[in-house]
Protein backbone atom coordinates (compact mmCIF):
# COMPACT_ATOMS: atom_id res chain seq x y z
CA UNK A 1 0.00 0.00 0.00
CA UNK A 2 1.33 3.20 -1.39
CA UNK A 3 0.66 7.21 0.46
CA UNK A 4 1.16 10.21 -0.18
CA UNK A 5 3.27 12.04 2.83
CA UNK A 6 3.56 15.69 3.39
CA UNK A 7 5.45 17.72 5.90
CA UNK A 8 4.66 21.42 6.64
CA UNK A 9 7.06 23.90 8.82
CA UNK A 10 9.67 23.14 12.05
CA UNK A 11 8.75 19.53 10.38
CA UNK A 12 9.61 19.72 6.81
CA UNK A 13 12.86 21.41 7.76
CA UNK A 14 13.99 19.11 10.12
CA UNK A 15 13.07 16.07 7.59
CA UNK A 16 14.57 18.15 4.76
CA UNK A 17 11.74 17.59 2.63
CA UNK A 18 8.04 18.69 1.74
CA UNK A 19 6.92 15.56 -0.02
CA UNK A 20 7.28 11.80 -0.99
CA UNK A 21 5.50 8.64 -1.58
CA UNK A 22 6.00 6.20 1.09
CA UNK A 23 5.34 2.49 0.51
CA UNK A 24 3.94 0.92 3.52
CA UNK A 25 5.16 -2.43 4.94
CA UNK A 26 2.97 -5.10 5.62
CA UNK A 27 0.78 -4.08 8.95
CA UNK A 28 1.57 -0.58 8.99
CA UNK A 29 -1.90 1.08 8.32
CA UNK A 30 -2.31 3.57 10.85
CA UNK A 31 -1.05 7.28 11.20
CA UNK A 32 0.79 5.83 14.40
CA UNK A 33 2.21 2.84 12.44
CA UNK A 34 3.51 5.30 9.82
CA UNK A 35 4.92 7.47 12.05
CA UNK A 36 7.01 4.44 13.66
CA UNK A 37 7.70 3.29 10.23
CA UNK A 38 9.60 6.68 9.68
CA UNK A 39 11.05 7.05 12.79
CA UNK A 40 12.70 3.65 12.34
CA UNK A 41 14.63 5.95 9.54
CA UNK A 42 16.68 7.25 12.70
CA UNK A 43 18.65 10.31 12.06
CA UNK A 44 16.79 13.73 11.90
CA UNK A 45 13.98 11.20 11.11
CA UNK A 46 13.61 9.89 14.66
CA UNK A 47 14.24 13.48 16.25
CA UNK A 48 12.08 15.24 14.47
CA UNK A 49 8.80 12.93 14.86
CA UNK A 50 9.62 11.99 18.24
CA UNK A 51 7.78 14.66 20.73
CA UNK A 52 4.10 13.26 20.01
CA UNK A 53 2.72 16.23 21.64
CA UNK A 54 4.10 18.48 19.33
CA UNK A 55 3.16 16.27 16.10
CA UNK A 56 -0.26 16.74 14.64
CA UNK A 57 -1.28 14.47 11.75
CA UNK A 58 -3.93 15.19 8.94
CA UNK A 59 -5.39 12.10 6.42
CA UNK A 60 -7.04 13.66 3.28
CA UNK A 61 -6.86 16.91 4.55
CA UNK A 62 -8.63 16.50 8.23
CA UNK A 63 -6.77 16.22 11.55
CA UNK A 64 -6.62 12.52 12.15
CA UNK A 65 -5.56 10.85 15.61
CA UNK A 66 -2.44 8.53 15.62
CA UNK A 67 -5.26 5.20 15.37
CA UNK A 68 -6.90 6.60 12.23
CA UNK A 69 -6.60 4.12 9.40
CA UNK A 70 -4.74 4.27 6.46
CA UNK A 71 -6.04 3.10 2.68
CA UNK A 72 -3.72 3.18 -0.41
CA UNK A 73 -3.91 6.72 -2.01
CA UNK A 74 -4.05 8.67 0.80
CA UNK A 75 -3.04 11.85 1.94
CA UNK A 76 -1.08 11.87 5.08
CA UNK A 77 0.10 15.06 6.68
CA UNK A 78 2.50 15.46 9.66
CA UNK A 79 2.84 19.17 11.15
CA UNK A 80 3.57 21.06 14.42
CA UNK A 81 0.56 22.77 16.25
CA UNK A 82 -0.92 25.66 14.09
CA UNK A 83 0.34 28.47 15.03
CA UNK A 84 -1.93 31.14 12.12
CA UNK A 85 -4.46 33.68 12.96
CA UNK B 1 -21.26 43.87 11.82
CA UNK B 2 -18.56 42.38 14.49
CA UNK B 3 -15.00 41.95 13.10
CA UNK B 4 -11.56 41.07 13.84
CA UNK B 5 -7.90 41.86 12.56
CA UNK B 6 -4.69 40.30 13.54
CA UNK B 7 -1.86 42.57 12.75
CA UNK B 8 1.69 41.21 12.50
CA UNK B 9 3.30 42.01 15.99
CA UNK B 10 7.15 43.89 15.70
CA UNK B 11 7.89 41.90 18.75
CA UNK B 12 7.23 38.63 20.15
CA UNK B 13 8.85 36.77 22.89
CA UNK B 14 11.41 39.66 23.99
CA UNK B 15 12.63 39.95 20.58
CA UNK B 16 12.48 42.55 17.48
CA UNK B 17 10.59 41.34 14.56
CA UNK B 18 11.36 42.21 10.81
CA UNK B 19 9.32 40.13 8.62
CA UNK B 20 7.21 37.21 9.71
CA UNK B 21 6.31 34.77 6.87
CA UNK B 22 3.31 32.13 6.78
CA UNK B 23 3.26 28.58 5.71
CA UNK B 24 0.57 26.77 5.13
CA UNK B 25 -1.31 23.66 3.65
CA UNK B 26 -2.75 24.58 0.73
CA UNK B 27 -6.04 22.23 0.47
CA UNK B 28 -6.44 21.46 3.54
CA UNK B 29 -6.42 25.20 5.23
CA UNK B 30 -9.62 26.12 2.65
CA UNK B 31 -11.75 23.28 4.18
CA UNK B 32 -10.81 24.08 7.37
CA UNK B 33 -11.71 27.14 7.33
CA UNK B 34 -14.88 26.19 5.91
CA UNK B 35 -15.58 23.69 8.36
CA UNK B 36 -15.12 26.41 11.17
CA UNK B 37 -17.62 28.59 9.20
CA UNK B 38 -20.20 26.23 8.93
CA UNK B 39 -19.80 25.25 12.85
CA UNK B 40 -20.17 29.09 13.59
CA UNK B 41 -23.42 29.24 11.02
CA UNK B 42 -25.05 26.22 13.44
CA UNK B 43 -24.63 27.85 16.48
CA UNK B 44 -25.38 31.36 15.81
CA UNK B 45 -27.70 33.28 13.34
CA UNK B 46 -24.99 34.75 10.75
CA UNK B 47 -26.55 36.68 8.29
CA UNK B 48 -22.75 36.51 5.88
CA UNK B 49 -18.92 35.63 7.09
CA UNK B 50 -15.79 36.91 5.42
CA UNK B 51 -12.58 35.02 6.26
CA UNK B 52 -9.11 36.11 5.20
CA UNK B 53 -5.85 35.29 6.15
CA UNK B 54 -2.75 35.98 4.73
CA UNK B 55 0.16 33.53 3.87
CA UNK B 56 3.91 34.40 2.30
CA UNK B 57 5.91 36.90 3.94
CA UNK B 58 4.65 39.84 6.09
CA UNK B 59 5.70 42.63 7.66
CA UNK B 60 5.08 44.42 11.28
CA UNK B 61 2.09 46.14 11.57
CA UNK B 62 0.60 43.96 8.44
CA UNK B 63 -2.42 42.79 8.72
CA UNK B 64 -2.78 38.59 8.74
CA UNK B 65 -6.22 37.78 9.19
CA UNK B 66 -9.59 39.22 9.52
CA UNK B 67 -12.94 37.96 10.13
CA UNK B 68 -16.00 40.03 9.62
CA UNK B 69 -19.76 38.48 10.55
CA UNK B 70 -22.59 39.68 9.98
CA UNK B 71 -25.88 39.11 11.88
CA UNK B 72 -29.31 40.91 12.93
CA UNK B 73 -28.35 40.08 16.44
CA UNK B 74 -24.93 41.66 18.01
CA UNK B 75 -24.42 38.90 20.44
CA UNK B 76 -24.56 36.32 17.41
CA UNK B 77 -22.05 38.26 15.52
CA UNK B 78 -19.51 39.31 18.26
CA UNK B 79 -20.27 35.04 19.75
CA UNK B 80 -19.69 33.68 16.03
CA UNK B 81 -16.27 36.23 15.33
CA UNK B 82 -14.68 35.19 18.29
CA UNK B 83 -15.50 31.36 18.03
CA UNK B 84 -14.26 31.43 14.59
CA UNK B 85 -10.76 33.59 15.40
CA UNK B 86 -9.82 30.89 18.34
CA UNK B 87 -10.36 28.02 15.76
CA UNK B 88 -8.53 29.61 13.23
CA UNK B 89 -5.53 29.31 15.35
CA UNK B 90 -5.92 26.04 16.75
CA UNK B 91 -7.65 24.23 14.03
CA UNK B 92 -5.88 25.64 10.89
CA UNK B 93 -3.05 24.56 8.90
CA UNK B 94 -0.87 27.73 9.03
CA UNK B 95 2.30 28.33 10.85
CA UNK B 96 4.43 31.39 11.51
CA UNK B 97 7.94 32.00 11.03
CA UNK B 98 9.62 35.12 12.56
CA UNK B 99 13.28 36.56 11.24
CA UNK B 100 14.39 38.29 13.88
CA UNK B 101 18.04 39.93 14.37
CA UNK B 102 19.03 35.97 16.23
CA UNK B 103 18.03 34.65 13.11
CA UNK B 104 14.73 32.86 12.08
CA UNK B 105 12.37 31.21 14.09
CA UNK B 106 9.14 28.94 14.26
CA UNK B 107 6.37 30.51 16.32
CA UNK B 108 5.49 28.61 19.18
CA UNK B 109 1.91 27.54 19.47
CA UNK B 110 0.34 28.94 22.91
CA UNK B 111 -1.59 26.90 25.75
CA UNK B 112 -3.57 30.53 25.88
CA UNK B 113 -5.14 29.90 21.98
CA UNK B 114 -5.91 26.24 23.14
CA UNK B 115 -7.45 27.46 26.11
CA UNK B 116 -9.42 29.98 24.23
CA UNK B 117 -10.97 27.06 22.05
CA UNK B 118 -11.77 24.87 24.38
CA UNK B 119 -14.15 27.55 26.30
CA UNK B 120 -16.39 27.01 23.47
CA UNK B 121 -18.88 23.75 24.16
CA UNK B 122 -20.28 21.75 22.16
CA UNK B 123 -23.11 22.95 20.47
CA UNK B 124 -26.56 21.77 22.66
CA UNK B 125 -28.31 18.77 20.15
CA UNK B 126 -31.11 20.74 19.66
CA UNK B 127 -29.25 23.25 17.81
CA UNK B 128 -26.34 21.17 16.11
CA UNK B 129 -26.40 21.70 12.41
CA UNK C 1 -8.10 45.07 16.55
CA UNK C 2 -11.19 43.93 17.09
CA UNK C 3 -14.57 46.26 16.12
CA UNK C 4 -18.30 46.61 15.19
CA UNK C 5 -20.30 48.44 13.32
CA UNK C 6 -24.17 48.58 13.54
CA UNK C 7 -26.31 49.34 10.90
CA UNK C 8 -30.08 50.98 9.91
CA UNK C 9 -31.99 48.10 9.78
CA UNK C 10 -34.57 47.84 7.26
CA UNK C 11 -37.45 46.41 8.87
CA UNK C 12 -38.27 46.86 12.46
CA UNK C 13 -40.53 44.62 14.40
CA UNK C 14 -42.62 44.13 11.36
CA UNK C 15 -42.63 47.50 9.78
CA UNK C 16 -40.47 48.87 6.78
CA UNK C 17 -38.29 51.70 8.07
CA UNK C 18 -37.82 54.43 5.26
CA UNK C 19 -35.79 56.63 7.49
CA UNK C 20 -34.15 56.58 10.75
CA UNK C 21 -33.33 59.59 12.59
CA UNK C 22 -31.17 59.72 15.76
CA UNK C 23 -31.56 62.26 18.58
CA UNK C 24 -28.77 62.79 21.35
CA UNK C 25 -28.27 64.56 24.50
CA UNK C 26 -25.00 66.75 23.56
CA UNK C 27 -23.04 67.25 25.84
CA UNK C 28 -24.35 64.38 27.94
CA UNK C 29 -23.20 61.65 25.48
CA UNK C 30 -19.90 63.08 25.26
CA UNK C 31 -19.50 62.30 28.85
CA UNK C 32 -21.73 59.39 28.82
CA UNK C 33 -18.80 57.89 26.32
CA UNK C 34 -16.03 59.02 27.62
CA UNK C 35 -16.93 56.91 30.71
CA UNK C 36 -17.88 53.79 29.14
CA UNK C 37 -14.59 53.92 27.63
CA UNK C 38 -12.54 54.09 30.45
CA UNK C 39 -14.09 51.61 32.30
CA UNK C 40 -13.06 49.34 29.97
CA UNK C 41 -9.79 50.27 30.14
CA UNK C 42 -9.97 49.96 33.69
CA UNK C 43 -10.99 46.31 32.75
CA UNK C 44 -9.13 45.25 29.87
CA UNK C 45 -5.70 45.64 28.45
CA UNK C 46 -6.37 48.06 25.88
CA UNK C 47 -3.93 50.44 23.24
CA UNK C 48 -6.33 52.48 21.48
CA UNK C 49 -10.26 52.80 21.49
CA UNK C 50 -12.53 54.51 19.28
CA UNK C 51 -15.94 55.19 19.29
CA UNK C 52 -17.96 56.77 16.61
CA UNK C 53 -21.76 57.28 16.91
CA UNK C 54 -23.82 59.22 14.33
CA UNK C 55 -26.69 61.55 14.79
CA UNK C 56 -29.83 62.67 12.87
CA UNK C 57 -31.66 61.20 9.64
CA UNK C 58 -29.94 58.17 8.02
CA UNK C 59 -31.20 55.71 5.72
CA UNK C 60 -31.46 51.77 5.88
CA UNK C 61 -27.81 50.11 5.73
CA UNK C 62 -26.28 53.21 6.93
CA UNK C 63 -23.91 52.89 9.65
CA UNK C 64 -24.83 54.02 13.10
CA UNK C 65 -22.09 53.14 15.53
CA UNK C 66 -18.81 52.31 14.87
CA UNK C 67 -16.41 50.80 17.90
CA UNK C 68 -12.96 49.72 17.18
CA UNK C 69 -10.27 48.65 19.81
CA UNK C 70 -7.20 47.37 19.51
CA UNK C 71 -4.89 45.38 22.23
CA UNK C 72 -2.21 42.74 22.60
CA UNK C 73 -4.94 40.43 23.44
CA UNK C 74 -7.10 38.89 21.09
CA UNK C 75 -10.13 38.30 24.18
CA UNK C 76 -9.26 41.85 25.49
CA UNK C 77 -9.84 43.07 22.00
CA UNK C 78 -13.23 41.41 21.80
CA UNK C 79 -14.54 41.96 25.11
CA UNK C 80 -13.49 45.65 25.47
CA UNK C 81 -15.66 46.11 22.46
CA UNK C 82 -18.95 44.35 23.37
CA UNK C 83 -18.44 45.92 26.82
CA UNK C 84 -18.61 49.13 24.83
CA UNK C 85 -21.19 48.35 22.65
CA UNK C 86 -23.47 46.88 25.57
CA UNK C 87 -22.99 50.03 27.74
CA UNK C 88 -23.59 52.19 24.82
CA UNK C 89 -27.05 50.60 24.03
CA UNK C 90 -28.01 51.53 27.63
CA UNK C 91 -26.33 54.21 29.24
CA UNK C 92 -25.76 56.89 25.86
CA UNK C 93 -28.60 59.67 25.58
CA UNK C 94 -29.19 58.29 21.66
CA UNK C 95 -33.21 57.77 21.34
CA UNK C 96 -33.93 56.25 17.64
CA UNK C 97 -37.09 57.25 15.59
CA UNK C 98 -38.08 55.42 12.86
CA UNK C 99 -40.23 56.98 10.00
CA UNK C 100 -42.15 53.95 8.62
CA UNK C 101 -45.78 53.69 6.39
CA UNK C 102 -47.91 53.90 8.98
CA UNK C 103 -46.16 57.15 10.36
CA UNK C 104 -43.10 57.95 12.79
CA UNK C 105 -42.65 56.11 16.17
CA UNK C 106 -39.63 55.87 18.68
CA UNK C 107 -38.32 52.69 18.93
CA UNK C 108 -38.95 50.74 22.37
CA UNK C 109 -35.47 50.02 24.04
CA UNK C 110 -35.19 46.51 24.53
CA UNK C 111 -35.18 44.19 27.95
CA UNK C 112 -32.41 42.27 25.70
CA UNK C 113 -29.90 45.13 25.72
CA UNK C 114 -30.26 45.28 29.34
CA UNK C 115 -30.06 42.10 30.16
CA UNK C 116 -26.91 41.39 27.56
CA UNK C 117 -25.24 45.27 29.72
CA UNK C 118 -25.57 43.14 33.19
CA UNK C 119 -24.32 40.15 32.31
CA UNK C 120 -21.29 42.50 32.62
CA UNK C 121 -20.31 42.50 36.88
CA UNK C 122 -18.63 44.82 38.37
CA UNK C 123 -14.65 44.98 37.92
CA UNK C 124 -12.93 42.85 40.62
CA UNK C 125 -11.45 45.23 43.47
CA UNK C 126 -7.55 44.70 42.38
CA UNK C 127 -7.85 45.85 38.69
CA UNK C 128 -10.35 48.63 39.25
CA UNK C 129 -9.29 51.70 37.72
CA UNK D 1 -33.97 77.95 43.73
CA UNK D 2 -34.50 77.82 40.14
CA UNK D 3 -32.92 75.00 37.87
CA UNK D 4 -32.86 74.48 33.80
CA UNK D 5 -34.84 71.40 32.97
CA UNK D 6 -34.41 69.54 29.74
CA UNK D 7 -36.92 66.99 27.80
CA UNK D 8 -35.45 64.40 25.29
CA UNK D 9 -37.04 62.45 22.48
CA UNK D 10 -40.91 61.19 23.18
CA UNK D 11 -40.94 62.96 26.37
CA UNK D 12 -40.09 66.43 24.54
CA UNK D 13 -42.64 65.82 22.30
CA UNK D 14 -45.21 65.07 24.57
CA UNK D 15 -44.75 68.15 26.61
CA UNK D 16 -44.45 70.42 23.90
CA UNK D 17 -40.90 71.72 24.88
CA UNK D 18 -37.58 71.40 24.74
CA UNK D 19 -36.12 73.19 27.84
CA UNK D 20 -37.51 75.69 30.53
CA UNK D 21 -36.33 76.98 33.56
CA UNK D 22 -38.23 76.10 36.72
CA UNK D 23 -38.61 77.81 40.14
CA UNK D 24 -38.41 75.04 42.28
CA UNK D 25 -41.37 75.93 45.38
CA UNK D 26 -40.13 75.24 48.88
CA UNK D 27 -39.37 71.84 49.77
CA UNK D 28 -39.06 70.87 46.41
CA UNK D 29 -35.23 69.41 46.03
CA UNK D 30 -35.08 66.24 44.74
CA UNK D 31 -35.06 64.99 40.94
CA UNK D 32 -38.64 62.88 42.30
CA UNK D 33 -39.78 66.38 43.60
CA UNK D 34 -39.25 67.98 40.56
CA UNK D 35 -40.64 65.27 38.83
CA UNK D 36 -44.07 65.84 41.09
CA UNK D 37 -43.70 69.47 40.31
CA UNK D 38 -43.95 69.20 36.71
CA UNK D 39 -46.68 66.15 37.15
CA UNK D 40 -48.92 68.57 39.28
CA UNK D 41 -49.35 70.79 36.18
CA UNK D 42 -52.00 68.02 34.71
CA UNK D 43 -53.12 67.49 30.89
CA UNK D 44 -49.76 66.75 29.15
CA UNK D 45 -47.39 66.80 31.75
CA UNK D 46 -49.18 64.27 34.26
CA UNK D 47 -49.13 61.51 31.44
CA UNK D 48 -45.83 62.23 30.09
CA UNK D 49 -43.84 61.88 33.36
CA UNK D 50 -46.63 59.30 35.13
CA UNK D 51 -44.52 55.78 33.97
CA UNK D 52 -41.66 55.66 36.28
CA UNK D 53 -40.45 52.62 34.48
CA UNK D 54 -40.41 54.38 31.50
CA UNK D 55 -38.43 57.74 32.69
CA UNK D 56 -34.88 58.58 33.25
CA UNK D 57 -33.12 61.53 34.91
CA UNK D 58 -29.89 62.80 34.98
CA UNK D 59 -28.99 65.44 36.89
CA UNK D 60 -25.63 67.75 34.98
CA UNK D 61 -25.18 64.85 32.40
CA UNK D 62 -25.26 62.23 35.00
CA UNK D 63 -27.81 59.99 35.10
CA UNK D 64 -29.69 60.44 38.60
CA UNK D 65 -31.46 58.79 40.89
CA UNK D 66 -35.47 59.82 41.77
CA UNK D 67 -33.72 60.93 44.98
CA UNK D 68 -30.69 62.71 43.93
CA UNK D 69 -30.48 66.49 45.50
CA UNK D 70 -31.11 69.34 43.38
CA UNK D 71 -29.03 72.65 43.35
CA UNK D 72 -29.77 76.00 42.21
CA UNK D 73 -28.16 76.39 38.93
CA UNK D 74 -28.40 72.03 38.12
CA UNK D 75 -29.40 70.82 34.63
CA UNK D 76 -31.93 68.39 34.61
CA UNK D 77 -33.14 66.21 31.74
CA UNK D 78 -36.10 64.06 31.59
CA UNK D 79 -36.15 61.46 28.69
CA UNK D 80 -37.48 57.56 27.95
CA UNK D 81 -34.97 54.68 28.57
CA UNK D 82 -31.70 55.05 25.37
CA UNK D 83 -32.09 53.30 22.00
CA UNK D 84 -29.32 54.33 20.33
CA UNK D 85 -25.93 52.00 19.37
Amino acid sequence: MKVRVLFFASLREQVGRAAEEVELPAGVATVAGLRAHLMARGGAWGAALADGRRLRAAVNQDIAAPEAALRTGDEVAFFPPVTGG
Amino acid sequence: MASFVGLVRDRNDGAAVATMTLEHYPGMTEKAIARIVDEARGRWQVIDCTVIHRIGELSPAEQIVLVAVASGHRGDAFAACEFIMDFLKTQAPFWKKEATPDGARWVDARASDDAAAARWAPPPNNRAA
